[in-house]
């Protein structure tokens, strides 16, 4: 088996802040993390691995500091890091890191065939959940998205049985080889590695490809420039006009608060009075 | 000079942790009966883990720790244990600026 | 087949990245361990890092280290509930071309400080506990990790984990600290565009300010507070002795509040946005508390060994030279073919005594007893102090001479000339 | 002096930036909705759509045409005529044998083919898993730019182009994203995000009809089964008429309850906000903001959160919100219609009491 695992090193989100009194953002003391979507794709590759015996390889677009999030998947257990990383890439959106990790993934597949792409189910810093499908539709691999788990894997038979999270229940999905899954959150923890991984990590050289090494060979699919979508402007929400209506509180109860309250909600919502009722009645 | 005691939970909100979870890496071997020296881990916690439970017992919420060393330091003073150890590598507090 | 080193160090703090990158620069194999998911993401100071030891390990520091400001004014002040008397002291003497004081951020210092010591040739593993040191017999042999076959050894391990120093007590070679011999401190970290900042303490881009205080905010209890500049954010904390926490029963984040909330503290943090709140332990023991700090295959340095001038508010430099040493005493002995054993290593401990570090210590020894058993001085002398400055700087039609005497009753009813005398005499006798 | 007419090179890339549309996309018109039908349900997300799509359409003089895909014997005509009720003009619809159940393969194969040969300028899906799998797929496949999780759409009218606005940053900063010079602007809108329309039983459908050119034996993946949720005991946010949120001014899990008491005597759901999930007192299927559920209530309250962005954009579509927080200056005053500057651990049991008396009383009279 030979299981190509995309990560993606982003901002810690839940760390941004923005600034009450200037309205822009403090990127100060943000930390970069591997999305955290993509540790159940990796988490669940490894153990793949481990089962089935073969190689995991780990790649990611991004800046040179990018491997630091590479060297933590090697940590993990991960058996080989390629970065990703030119110039020409700078500024892609989903559609043109699509490529550039397609044309990756085609170039590794040269050397030892890929039976089987991870990812995330989406980034924290982009959400569009694009990436992963863009992948499988431009390899022609097999897609399965939002992968709760995998129930049957034969590699022989290159046949793959997985429960897919669909609107309202699961959908039990059969595939062929080679596929790709994107990892839904939550189905696995990624493992505390042992020591040797951790030395192993420390030591490796990371290898670097630039577009040439990657395979890109249309540079103008990539970057900006093969980006189609444009961020315009980047903004705070603007406060309401008119504030919420205080309800008096200062030398008042909590029972005369709270009727106060009620007051003003059946004024505001009259049906609401006896629509509660009735739910009261029914339940 | 009044002050309402701060809601030590909100300013924890603006921390980075990793919580080690199923793995707190700091416990009461038994039960332990919050004597009046102990009660006062739940005042001087700088993260407010520590709560006396109803049955008097103490117990702890660890998620927000910083691993200062401060509960176990004043434990041990008053006679008493707690099973303190840093979290596995990585997990816990980290901080941004520090 | 285990991992071996010549040298392993716990803990990428100043002590441990001071004594990986000394021993790293000397050729010697060493590997450095921190439990954090990055140097510094465990670890808190206020900060003000002091630059001749950090040019004596890396003499370009200020080519790229994350320097805040430099100090060009220092504040004292003592506070009552609604008053502040200081002093400050300002000079521009202090913008001189290789300033000697800087307001760091540890997350971001200690992160830089280990990227040298790993071109330096150490191997830094992160994310990695130490929780007990290998021994065969007495002697230290390496290091048992949190991790599965973690295993290391070593010929010799530096202990420098930081106050708590578990690795230490748990292998029995130090005891547990006592609540009167360390500080906690909680600290917040303000963020506020830097014009503001500059405007509001008054000084350039670049230079930053230092305000310690004491008095009634700390509620009787021994301890200070301190407001830090740095580039956009000002580091704003209060630390008490711990057993004056569990005595008084004091919220720590409440007691951070109430500093805040002070009118001499309030206006300077006025629309700032807090993006942190730590707190941290202190060993504020001084001489007395300072452990055994080596023995058969190891060696202990920074706040592990209680290395602190409380007083001067230094640890961070004297972590950077205590792990220093311990590295070039390993270094020597290994060049002399000696082996690490307690007896050879014990040079640690005659080169700390020789450094400023011991002799520091030693000069405040008793320090930290008269500051604990006369808390008049948190308590009463702000307040009387206060107080003078109020009666002699209001305009009141009070003759000159009459406020001179009302001053002098106020301090001889607050504490009596015998106290008055009494305190000074030993305060200056612990710091002679 | 340049000539402002003439047209910019129709290729993608820094030349391509212009304002002024390649003349081959000139041809893309109208606003399209694709129609989430599964197992003979469609999706409330499409109709809400329907409805936003109707707007964007009028601003631009078009038309909206509904995608509904399905097997054949299906739902797809009576669908396709409930999709008119909504706002839609025209139905574009494909009935075969391999979209009987979702599948991305036959799926994105259908609606790219529709695309190619009818040319939307816009088209909008649902941000569910099944819209979220497809809109990544049919991106990919047409090359054109893709926004997803939009919180608001509008149409730039110098240019025809739609801004997309969504939450970045983790919800705590929004955006707005063009996509320029490829067609068409598509975008997914997270359920309960837009208002749902009032039907029009009136309106009728033009219908039509497409061949998919492709037999289950092109196909590779197969549905082997489908388990519905079972867990009754799901959260309904989405769709609740009244729900009671608690935030971390509550202080500790344990007083979680108070909020559970309120909502349970309303009839309510109950949730919390994002930082309660990530401190374990609830679970996730309970977290109202960005990144857990929209709700559209007609009454919300919120107990002891303070309202960061992230929250706010999941909870705006309430009609009354009722805010109660110790801070005065707490961020959700801007957006809550009543402000209870209080503590939420005292109000919140008073509140109860006072809508179970109220309440009794209501069923009293309604009882007569």
């Amino acid at each position: 088996m030979h299981i190509v695992v995309c990560i993606k090193q982003v901002p810690d989100s839940a760390q941004i802040r923005i600034h009450p009194v200037t309205n822009t953002i403090m990127r100060q003391g943000v930390p970069t993390i591997i999305n955290p979507f993509d540790l159940f794709a990796l988490e669940e590759a490894l153990a793949l691995r481990d089962r089935f015996g073969g190689t995991v390889t780990v790649i990611t677009m991004g800046p040179p500091m990018a491997d630091a999030a590479l060297r933590k998947a090697l940590s993990f257990g991960a058996d080989r890091a390629i970065l990703l990383t030119d110039r020409l890439f700078a500024g892609s959106d989903t559609l043109a890191t699509s490529y550039v990790l397609s044309s990756a993934i085609a170039r590794i597949g040269q050397e030892t065939p890929v039976d089987m792409v991870f990812t995330g189910k989406q980034t924290i810093d982009g959400d569009t959940a694009q990436v992963g499908p863009g992948i499988a539709v431009r390899l022609g691999l097999n897609q399965l998205t939002y992968v709760e788990r995998i129930v049957e894997l034969d590699p022989s038979l290159r046949r793959i049985v997985v429960h897919r999270r669909a609107e309202g229940g699961v959908q039990v999905l059969e595939t062929r080889l080679p596929c790709l899954i994107t990892m839904l959150e939550g189905t696995n923890h990624i493992r505390f590695a042992g020591m040797d991984d951790m030395f192993r990590a420390a030591r490796a050289e990371i290898a670097t490809w630039g577009a040439a090494e990657a395979g890109v060979d249309e540079p103008g699919r990539c970057g900006l420039r093969g980006s189609p979508t444009v961020v315009k402007k980047v903004f705070a929400p603007t406060p309401r006009t008119e504030k919420a209506t205080p309800i008096e509180t200062s030398g008042k109860s909590p029972q005369e608060i709270a009727d106060a309250a009620i007051d003003v909600i059946f004024a505001a919502k009259p049906s609401l009075r006896s629509e509660m009722a009735g739910r009261r009645q029914a339940g | 000079m009044m002050i309402n005691s701060v809601k030590v939970e909100e300013k924890l909100f603006q921390n980075r942790y990793v919580v080690d979870e199923g793995r707190p890496h700091i416990s009461i071997s038994e039960p332990l009966k919050a004597s009046p020296a102990l009660r006062t881990l739940v005042d001087i916690c700088p993260a407010g883990c520590w709560s006396v439970q109803p049955d008097g017992q103490l117990s702890g919420t660890l998620d927000g720790c910083f691993e200062c060393g401060t509960c176990r330091i004043v434990a041990k003073a008053v006679g008493q244990e707690i099973q303190w150890a840093y979290p596995r590598g990585g997990y816990g507090i980290l901080y941004k600026f520090g | 087949m285990p991992e071996r080193f010549d040298a392993i160090v716990v803990g990428a703090g100043p002590a441990g990245n001071a004594a990986a990158l000394t021993l790293a620069e000397a050729g010697v194999s060493v590997l450095l361990l921190e439990r954090g998911e990055y140097p510094g993401s465990k670890n808190v100071q206020g900060a003000i890092m002091y630059a001749d030891q950090l040019q004596a390990l890396i003499p370009d520091f200020r080519d790229d280290a994350p320097l805040e400001r430099h100090i060009v004014e220092q504040r004292i002040w003592m506070l009552d509930d609604s008053a502040h008397v200081g002093t400050h002291y300002r000079s521009d003497g202090f913008n001189e071309e290789l300033p000697n004081r800087y307001t760091i951020i540890r997350a971001q210092f200690d992160k830089w400080f280990a990227k040298k010591v790993q071109a330096a040739g150490a191997l830094l593993i992160c994310e990695t506990t130490v929780t007990e040191l290998l021994k065969d017999g007495d002697r230290v042999v390496g290091v048992r990790t949190d991790r599965a076959g973690g295993d290391i050894h070593a010929d010799v391990v530096i202990l420098a984990d930081g106050v708590n120093a578990l690795v230490a007590q748990r292998s029995g070679l130090r005891d547990e600290l006592k609540p009167d011999n360390v500080a906690l401190a909680v600290k917040e970290m303000h963020f506020l565009p830097e014009e503001v900042i500059q405007q509001r303490f008054n000084i350039g881009e670049n230079e930053g300010v230092v305000i310690e205080a004491a008095g009634t905010i700390t509620d009787g209890m021994l301890g200070t507070g301190f407001i830090y500049t740095n580039r956009e954010s000002l580091s704003v904390g209060i630390g008490c002795l711990v057993s004056d926490f569990a005595a008084s029963k004091t919220r720590p984040y409440d007691l951070l509040e109430r500093f805040k909330q002070h009118p001499s503290i309030r206006p300077l943090l006025a629309g700032s946005e807090v993006k942190e709140y730590a707190a941290h332990l202190i060993p504020e023991g001084g001489y007395r508390a300072v452990p055994k700090v080596f023995g058969d295959g190891w060696l202990m340095a920074g706040d592990a060994g209680q290395f602190v001038n409380s007083l001067h508010r230094e640890g961070s430099n004297m972590a950077m030279t205590t792990g220093r040493i311990a590295a070039e005493t390993v270094i020597d002995l290994k060049r002399e073919g000696k082996p690490m054993n307690g007896r050879n290593l014990s040079l640690y401990r005659k080169r700390l005594e020789d450094s400023y570090v011991m002799k520091d210590l030693r000069k405040y020894r008793d320090l930290p007893q008269v500051l604990h058993r006369n808390k008049q001085f948190v308590t009463t002398y702000p307040k009387l102090l206060a107080g003078a400055a109020d009666t002699w700087f209001r305009v009141d039609g009070v003759d000159k001479r009459s406020k001179e005497r009302q001053i002098v009753r106020s301090f001889l009813k607050g504490r009596s000339l015998r106290g008055l005398v009494g305190d000074a005499l030993r305060l200056a006798r612990a710091v002679r | 002096m340049p000539d402002a007419k003439r047209p910019t090179p129709a290729r993608p890339g820094a030349a391509g930036r212009s304002k002024e549309l390649p003349e081959h996309l000139k041809a893309y018109k109208g606003v399209w909705v694709f129609v989430e039908l599964e197992r003979g349900q469609v999706h409330p997300v499409s109709w809400e759509l329907i409805g936003e799509g109707r707007k964007l359409a009028d601003t631009l003089g078009v038309e909206v045409g509904a995608v509904v895909l399905g097997p054949p014997a299906g739902r797809v005509g009576a669908v396709a005529a409930e999709a008119a009720h909504y706002g839609a003009d025209v139905a574009y619809v494909i009935e075969s044998p391999v979209l009987a159940d979702y599948r991305t393969v036959p799926f994105t194969e259908a609606l790219t083919d529709l695309v190619n040969t009818f040319k939307p300028e816009i088209l909008l899906l649902g941000a569910t898993t099944l819209g979220r799998d497809l809109a990544g797929s049919v991106a990919t496949t047409l090359a054109t730019g893709l926004t997803a999780d939009c919180t608001a759409l509008a149409i730039d009218l110098e240019t025809r182009s739609m801004a997309s606005t969504r939450p970045t940053f983790g919800g705590s900063l929004l955006c707005t994203i063009h996509t320029l010079n490829f067609r068409p602007q598509m975008a997914t809108v997270r359920p309960r995000v837009m208002e749902m329309p009032a039907p029009d039983p009136a309106r009728q459908i033009r219908v039509v009809a497409h061949h998919l050119d492709m037999a289950e034996d092109d196909i590779v993946t197969k549905v082997l089964d489908f388990i519905p949720d079972s867990d009754q005991d799901k959260a309904r946010l989405a769709f609740a008429d009244v729900v009671v949120a608690g935030g971390l001014g509550l202080g500790g899990p344990e007083n979680f309850a108070l909020v559970k008491d309120l909502a349970s005597v309303l009839g309510a759901e109950y949730g919390g906000s994002r930082p309660l999930v990530q401190k374990g007192w609830i679970t996730a299927d309970r977290q109202i903001g960005q990144t857990g559920k929209t709700i559209r209530p007609k009454l919300y309250i919120a107990a002891g959160i303070s309202g960061a962005v992230q929250h706010r954009v999941g909870t705006e579509g309430a009609d009354v919100i009722v805010a109660i927080n110790t801070d005065a200056k707490a961020p959700i005053f801007e957006f809550a219609t009543y402000a209870i500057v209080g503590d939420a651990l005292t109000i919140l049991p008073a509140l109860t009491e006072a809508f179970a008396r109220r309440l009794g009383a209501q069923r009293a009279v309604a009882a007569e």
